[in-house]
C-alpha cells in the first residue's frame, strides 16, 4: 500500500458487462447516501451548518442529513476548519476509525493551505492532505454553504465514475470545487442545474490519463 | 390448490359481505399438515415471504416516513433529489449500508458484537410474526399473545445491552447500562397497562381480543381505566423504543450514539431497523389493544354510518390505526427534548407504576361491578 | 525556589468508595475533542462515578492557531482579520475591540454615522449569535428542531450583513477609523424587515422551548453559579449577568452610541442554566430594542476618517480597551513600540473566563446536566485558544 | 474613585508600589515580584479598592531589558475602577508567586503565560501547559522562539 500504481491499460479486463452494471448500482447508491460525520473546529463549521442544518440550504435533499456523531457509521469527513498540530491526530483517527468507503472534503483555505495562519503561527499546519488523503477541496474564507454543495455534487460526480468493484482501493488526486472566476449567477445555475440532472459527461477514467491515478491511503 | 381458491374465495366473501373468519397462516399450515404437508410448508414459507417483505417495506417506508417528516416539521422538504421526491434515498442508502466495510473493532468481544445486532432485529421479528394485520392474514396466532409480546419485546434489550457491552467503549457501555435500566423499568408499565385489556376482553389470545372489540374499542369501552391504560402504555412504549424524549441510550448531544457507537454498515441498520420496526410493532399492538385493531369504527344506531365503516377492507383500518400512532410517536420525536436519566426513573417509578397499579384495581373492580359499556362477549 | 511542572499523565483516580458510599470504581473517559456536546474540539476529561461527574478537567489547544503571535507580525490593519477568526459568532464585535484600541493609542477620530452604523452592527449580529445559540442548546437538550428554526431566522440576519458587507460570517468590516465600506441603500429597510420578523419569532421561541416542562426541568436548578463565584472566575456577558451581577459594559461604560438609548440590562437571580437561558432570550428583545432607537436615526458623514493607504503608528505605550460581545467581555491588550506593528499583542477573551467555571458548577451532576450546562454557557472554542 | 485619588490611596497602603505615569491609558502601578501575593490580598479584600475581577492577566517579553513583563489587569464590579498591575521578573530565572488563591481564574492565566512564555508560578495548585501539548519544546511566545515548523517572513 501507498505505492503509486499505474492504471491498467485500456480495454483491460473491465469491458464486463454485469460488473459494469453493478459498479453503477454501488455507486449511485454511494453517491445518494453521503452521511457526514459531525466535525467542525472553528469558523467553517458554521457555514457547515448553515448548509447542513439550515432550512433555507437543506442538505437534506441530497439525502446527506443524518449526521452521525459516530465516524463508525459516517461515509463523508467534512473537515471544517483550521487544524493544528494538536490536533492532526485525532484528525487522523478519526478518518481511520470511518469504514469504508470514505470520503474527505476539505472546507476552506486553512484546511487547504493554512489560510490566514501561514506565517509565523507555530501551531497551524499548512493544508490537511499530508494527515488525510483529501478528495475534493472548497476554496473560501469560509466557503459559503452553496460552495460546500458544489463540493458535495462535485464528490458525487467522482464516486459515480470510480469503479468499484474491480478496483475499490482507488483514489483520485484531490480536485478543487471553485466555480471559474468571473462566472455570472446564471451560469452557476446552470452548472448545478447539469450537475444535478447527471447528465455530466464523465470520462472514463481508466481509459483517460493515467497521471490521474494514484493508489490511496 | 383447494385451500388456495377457498383462501381466495374467503377473501373476496369477506371484503364484500363483511364475514371474516380469523384463521392464522399457521392455523392453515396446522390444518393441512397431516394429509398435504407440501401445502403446509407452502402456507408457512408464503407467511415468511409476505413477512419478510412487509418488514423491509414497512422499514424503509418508516425511515422514508420519518425523514420526510421530520424535514416538513423543521421547515425543509427532506429527501428530494433521489427519485421522485427522494423516494429512492431509502433503497440507496440500505444499498450503501450493504456494501460498506463492517468494522469490530480490535479489543471488542467479537462474537458478541456479531452476536448484539442479530437479537435485536430478531426480537422484532418474532414480535411482528403475531400481529394480526387482518383477520385473514397473521402468521401465527399465540393464545398467550400478550404475553408473547412482552417476553419477545425483552430479548431486544439484550442485544442493546451486548452491543454496549462488548463494543469495549465506554460511551457504549454507558449507553447500554442506561438502554437496560430504562426499558427493563418501563417494561413493567407497559404489561400492566396491557394487562387491564387483558382483563376486560378475558383473554391472552390477540385475535381473541380484536374480535372482543366488536361492539366498540376497549379505549371507551372500559371508562377510565382503558383511556388511562392507552396512555400509559404509549409513554411506556415510547421509553422502550429508544426515541425522544426518552431517546436516552443512543443520545446524539451526550454519548455520540450510544449503545451502537462501534457499529458500522450492515449491523448499524439491524439496529436502525429494529427500532423502527419496534415502532410499527408498540404501535400496531396498540392499535390491535386499545383501538380495535382491524375492526371498522362503529356507533350504535347509525346503521348508514356503520355501514361505510364496514365496507373498508379492514387491512385499511388496522393500517390508518398503526400510522396515526406511529405519527404521534414521530411527532413526539422532533418535538420534545430529551430527559434525564434520573428524571426518566423518576417518572417510571414514582409516577407510572402507581397509576398503573391503582388503573389495575380500578379496572377489576370494573369488571367485578360490571360496570362497563358492553359485556363480555362469550 | 523551584517550581513542579505538572503534566496530564500526573492525573490518578481515588480508590474505589472514595466520593461515594458505595463502593464504586471511578473512571475517566474524554468527552472530545470531537464530540457532538462540546461544539468543537474542546476536550473535557471527565472523571466519573457512573453517571456522576465528579471533576471536570477541560484540556485545551485543539485549535490554538498562535493568533498572538501572529498578531505581533502584521500591521494593526491586518491584525482585524486575525480577530474575526476568534470568536466568529461576534466577528463585528471582536473588529470593533481591536479599532477601539488602535483609534485610541493613536487618536483617531471618528464621526457620529460611523459610531451608529458600529452600534447597529454590533447588535445585529448579537442578535444572529443568540438565535444561533438558541438553536444549538435545543440540539443539546435533545430537541433537534429549534436548532433548524434558530439556524433560519439566523440566514435573514446574514442576508443584510451579506448586502453591505460581503461576508457572511467573518466580516473584516469595523476598520480603525471607520468602516471598510458604507452601508448598502438597502440596509436600513431591510433591516427594519428583519425585526418585524424577528419579534414574534422570539415569542415562538418561548412558547416552543422556553415553556416546555421537560426544558425546564433539566435547567432549572441546575449547575448553579453563586455571583462570587462568577467574579472569582472572571465570567462575564450573560453567565456573569444570570448569576445577579448587572455588569454590562454598554450600560457601564457605553461605548459607540449606547449612551444614547434606552436599554435595560437583562439580569438574572439564582445563577443556574436557566437564568442563564432567560437573560440570553431577554438580550434578544433589547437588542431589537436598541436598533430600533437607532436606525431611523444613522447620520450623514463620511464612513471612513483616515486615509486607508497610511500605516498607523501608535505612539510606544500599553493600551487595553474592552467592549461587550454577545458571550461578555472582549479586551484587547497592545503594547506599542512605536512602530507599525504591535509589540505584543494580546486578547482578553471571554470564553476563556466563562468555560473554567464549568469545573465548579458541572461538579456533582449528570453527564446530561455537564451537557446542558456547557451549552448554557454558550461557548466558542477558537475564542478559547486563539 | 478617581485616578489620582486612587493612586494615592494605593500607594499609601502599599509602600513598595510606584505608580507608572506613562505609556498607560490607566491607573497602574508596578510592584516587585517578592511583594505580589500581598499586595494582590490587600487590593482584593480592602474595601475601599474591592477588586474582586481579575479582567485579565499576560507577560510582555522585554527581551532587550532581559526582562519579562506581567500585566494584571484588575477591576472591582462594586466602585467600576481599573488598575493595571505591573510586575518585572528576569527573564533568565522567571519566577513569581501564583495569585491563583486570590483570583481563581489566575489559575489558568498563569498556565497560560507559562506555556507561551515560560514564566514559572511558585505555589501554583495546577501548572500544566494549557494549549500546547505536555512535551513541546520552548515557550513560542517568547521574541526569540524559533523552529522548524514556524514559516517567518524574514
Amino acid at each position: 500500500m501507498g505505492i503509486e500504481q499505474t492504471a491498467p491499460a485500456p480495454g483491460d479486463s473491465n469491458s464486463n458487462f454485469l460488473l459494469t452494471t453493478l459498479d453503477d448500482v454501488v455507486s449511485w447508491a454511494r453517491k445518494n447516501s453521503l452521511w457526514p460525520l459531525t466535525f467542525g473546529t472553528s469558523c467553517c463549521a458554521i457555514e457547515m451548518m448553515m448548509a447542513t442544518g439550515a432550512s433555507r440550504h437543506d442538505i437534506s435533499r441530497f439525502g446527506a442529513e443524518v449526521v452521525r456523531a459516530t465516524p463508525r457509521q459516517a461515509d463523508l469527513l467534512i473537515v471544517a476548519g483550521t487544524i493544528v498540530k494538536r490536533m492532526a491526530p485525532v484528525l487522523r483517527r478519526l478518518y481511520e476509525q470511518m469504514a469504508e468507503p470514505r470520503y474527505v472534503i476539505a472546507t476552506g483555505s486553512c484546511t487547504i493551505s493554512g489560510g490566514p495562519f501561514i506565517y509565523h503561527s507555530y501551531t497551524t499546519l499548512r493544508g490537511i492532505s499530508d494527515v488525510v488523503p483529501v478528495d475534493v477541496f472548497v476554496p473560501g474564507c469560509p466557503p459559503r454553504p452553496e460552495a460546500l454543495f458544489y463540493g458535495i455534487l462535485t464528490l458525487q460526480k467522482l464516486i459515480q465514475e470510480e469503479e468499484t468493484i474491480g478496483k475499490p482501493g482507488y483514489r483520485r488526486k484531490p480536485v478543487t470545487a471553485a466555480l471559474p472566476p468571473n462566472m455570472s449567477i446564471d451560469e452557476i445555475k446552470e452548472e448545478m442545474a447539469k450537475l444535478l440532472e447527471q447528465q455530466a459527461i464523465v470520462k472514463d477514467p481508466l481509459k483517460g490519463d493515467s497521471t490521474e491515478f494514484m493508489r490511496g491511503r | 390448490m383447494t385451500a388456495f381458491s377457498s383462501f381466495l374465495f374467503n377473501y373476496l366473501n369477506g371484503v364484500t359481505a363483511n364475514v371474516y373468519e380469523p384463521v392464522s397462516v399457521a392455523t392453515r399450515a396446522a390444518e393441512v399438515w397431516a394429509h398435504e404437508p407440501w401445502l403446509a410448508i407452502g402456507w408457512l414459507a408464503l407467511g415468511m415471504a409476505v413477512m419478510l417483505g412487509f418488514l423491509v417495506v414497512i422499514g424503509m417506508g418508516l425511515i422514508y416516513g420519518e425523514r420526510k417528516i421530520a424535514g416538513h416539521f423543521q421547515c425543509r422538504l427532506g429527501p428530494m433529489r433521489v427519485g421522485w421526491h427522494g423516494l429512492l434515498q431509502v433503497i440507496a442508502d440500505t444499498l450503501k449500508l450493504l456494501v460498506k466495510e463492517d468494522v469490530v473493532p480490535a479489543k471488542a468481544d467479537k462474537v458478541l458484537h456479531v452476536l448484539a445486532p442479530v437479537l435485536a432485529i430478531m426480537a422484532t421479528l418474532l414480535a411482528l410474526a403475531i400481529v394480526p394485520a387482518t383477520p385473514w392474514f397473521q402468521l401465527i396466532d399465540v393464545n398467550i399473545g400478550v404475553i408473547y409480546v412482552t417476553a419477545v419485546g425483552s430479548i431486544g434489550v439484550l442485544g442493546v445491552l451486548i452491543g454496549g457491552w462488548s463494543s469495549n467503549n465506554k460511551w457504549s457501555l454507558l449507553g447500554a447500562m442506561r438502554a437496560g435500566a430504562q426499558i427493563i423499568s418501563y417494561e413493567v408499565s407497559a404489561t400492566l397497562a396491557l394487562l387491564i385489556i387483558v382483563l376486560f376482553a378475558g383473554s391472552l389470545q390477540l385475535s381473541t381480543i380484536v374480535e372482543s372489540q366488536a361492539d366498540g374499542w376497549w379505549i371507551w369501552r372500559s371508562h377510565l381505566a382503558g383511556i388511562v391504560a392507552f396512555f400509559t402504555f404509549l409513554i411506556a412504549s415510547t421509553a422502550e423504543l429508544n426515541r425522544t424524549p426518552f431517546d436516552l441510550p443512543e443520545g446524539e448531544s451526550e454519548l455520540t450514539a450510544g449503545f451502537h457507537t462501534e457499529y458500522s454498515g450492515m449491523r448499524f441498520a439491524f439496529f436502525f431497523l429494529a427500532e423502527f420496526i419496534n415502532m410499527f410493532v408498540a404501535s400496531a399492538i396498540a392499535a390491535t389493544l386499545f383501538l380495535g385493531g382491524w375492526m371498522p369504527f362503529q356507533i350504535a344506531g347509525l346503521d348508514g354510518f356503520n355501514a361505510v365503516m364496514q365496507a373498508i377492507p379492514p387491512g385499511v383500518w388496522f393500517a390508518v390505526k398503526t400510522g396515526g400512532l406511529i405519527f404521534l410517536l414521530m411527532w413526539f420525536r422532533w418535538t420534545f427534548p430529551r430527559l434525564r436519566i434520573d428524571q426518566l426513573m423518576g417518572l417510571e417509578w414514582k409516577f407510572l407504576l402507581p397509576v398503573g397499579f391503582v388503573n389495575l384495581l380500578f379496572a377489576a373492580v370494573l369488571i367485578l361491578m360490571g360496570w362497563y359499556f358492553a359485556p363480555i362477549p362469550a | 525556589m523551584s517550581v513542579k511542572v505538572k503534566t496530564l499523565d500526573d492525573l490518578t483516580l481515588p480508590p474505589p468508595g472514595a466520593d461515594s458510599p458505595l463502593s464504586t470504581q471511578e473512571y475517566f473517559i474524554n468527552m472530545g475533542p470531537q464530540h457532538p456536546a462540546t461544539h468543537g474540539v474542546l476536550r473535557l476529561l471527565l472523571r466519573l462515578d457512573g453517571e456522576n461527574v465528579r471533576e471536570v478537567i477541560p484540556v485545551l489547544g485543539y485549535i490554538h492557531r498562535g493568533i498572538e503571535k501572529i498578531g505581533e507580525n502584521s500591521s494593526y490593519r491586518q491584525t482585524i482579520h486575525l480577530v474575526d477568526r476568534l470568536d466568529y459568532l461576534s466577528a463585528l464585535m471582536n473588529n470593533w475591540v481591536v479599532s477601539m484600541v488602535v483609534e485610541r493609542a493613536a487618536g483617531i477620530e471618528t464621526n457620529d454615522r460611523i459610531e451608529y452604523i458600529r452600534t447597529i452592527m454590533a447588535e445585529l449580529q448579537r442578535l444572529q449569535s443568540h438565535t444561533l445559540w438558541w438553536g444549538v442548546i435545543g440540539m443539546d437538550l435533545g430537541a433537534f428542531t429549534p436548532f433548524l428554526y434558530g439556524f433560519r431566522d439566523r440566514e435573514y440576519a446574514t442576508d443584510i450583513f451579506e448586502e453591505t458587507i460581503g461576508a457572511r460570517l467573518t466580516m473584516n468590516y469595523i476598520q480603525p477609523g471607520g468602516l471598510m465600506n458604507d452601508i448598502h441603500p438597502n440596509f436600513v429597510k431591510r433591516t427594519k424587515e428583519f425585526l418585524e420578523y424577528l419579534k414574534p419569532k422570539i415569542d415562538e421561541y418561548d412558547e416552543l422551548v422556553s415553556g416546555n416542562a421537560i426544558i425546564q426541568k433539566r435547567l432549572v436548578n441546575i449547575g448553579i453559579l453563586s455571583a462570587e463565584d462568577a467574579i472569582s472566575f472572571g465570567t462575564t456577558g450573560p453567565v456573569l449577568r444570570a448569576s445577579g451581577v448587572p455588569y454590562d459594559l454598554r450600560k457601564i461604560e457605553p461605548y459607540g452610541v449606547y449612551g444614547k438609548v434606552e436599554f435595560d440590562v437583562a439580569v438574572g437571580q439564582a445563577g443556574d442554566s436557566w437564568d442563564r437561558y432567560i437573560v440570553r432570550v431577554m438580550e434578544m428583545r433589547e437588542s431589537v430594542k436598541i436598533i430600533e432607537q437607532l436606525i431611523d436615526n444613522i447620520p450623514e458623514g463620511d464612513y471612513m476618517t483616515v486615509k486607508v493607504a497610511k500605516a498607523i503608528k501608535p505612539p510606544e505605550g500599553r493600551y487595553y480597551g474592552h467592549l461587550e460581545t454577545a458571550r461578555g467581555v472582549i479586551g484587547c491588550f497592545i503594547v506599542s513600540d512605536g512602530k507599525d506593528k504591535p509589540y505584543r499583542f494580546h486578547l482578553r477573551t471571554p470564553n476563556f473566563n466563562n468555560l473554567w467555571c464549568l469545573t465548579k458548577i458541572a461538579k456533582g451532576w449528570k453527564i446530561a446536566d455537564l451537557v446542558a450546562i456547557a451549552s448554557s454557557l454558550d461557548i466558542v472554542i477558537p475564542d478559547i485558544d486563539r | 474613585m478617581e485616578k489620582a485619588a486612587l493612586l494615592e490611596t494605593i500607594t499609601a497602603l502599599i509602600p513598595n508600589a510606584k505608580v507608572i505615569e506613562e505609556g498607560v491609558d490607566r491607573p497602574a502601578i508596578e510592584l516587585p515580584p517578592a511583594h505580589l501575593p500581598e499586595a494582590a490580598k490587600l487590593l482584593h479584600d480592602t474595601d475601599d479598592f474591592a477588586f474582586d475581577m481579575l479582567c485579565a492577566h499576560t507577560a510582555i517579553d522585554r527581551i532587550d531589558d532581559g526582562k519579562f513583563e506581567l500585566i494584571y489587569q484588575l477591576y472591582s464590579t462594586k466602585f467600576h475602577h481599573y488598575l493595571m498591575l505591573s510586575v518585572k521578573v528576569d527573564r533568565e530565572h522567571p519566577v513569581v508567586p501564583s495569585v491563583s488563591s486570590v483570583w481563581r481564574i489566575a489559575q489558568w492565566h498563569e498556565r497560560e503565560v507559562y506555556d507561551l512564555f515560560g514564566v514559572l508560578y511558585d505555589n501554583h495548585p495546577d501548572l500544566r501547559r494549557l494549549f500546547l501539548e505536555d512535551d513541546w519544546q520552548g515557550h513560542p511566545l517568547r521574541k526569540d522562539y524559533r523552529d522548524d515548523f514556524m514559516l517567518t517572513m524574514e
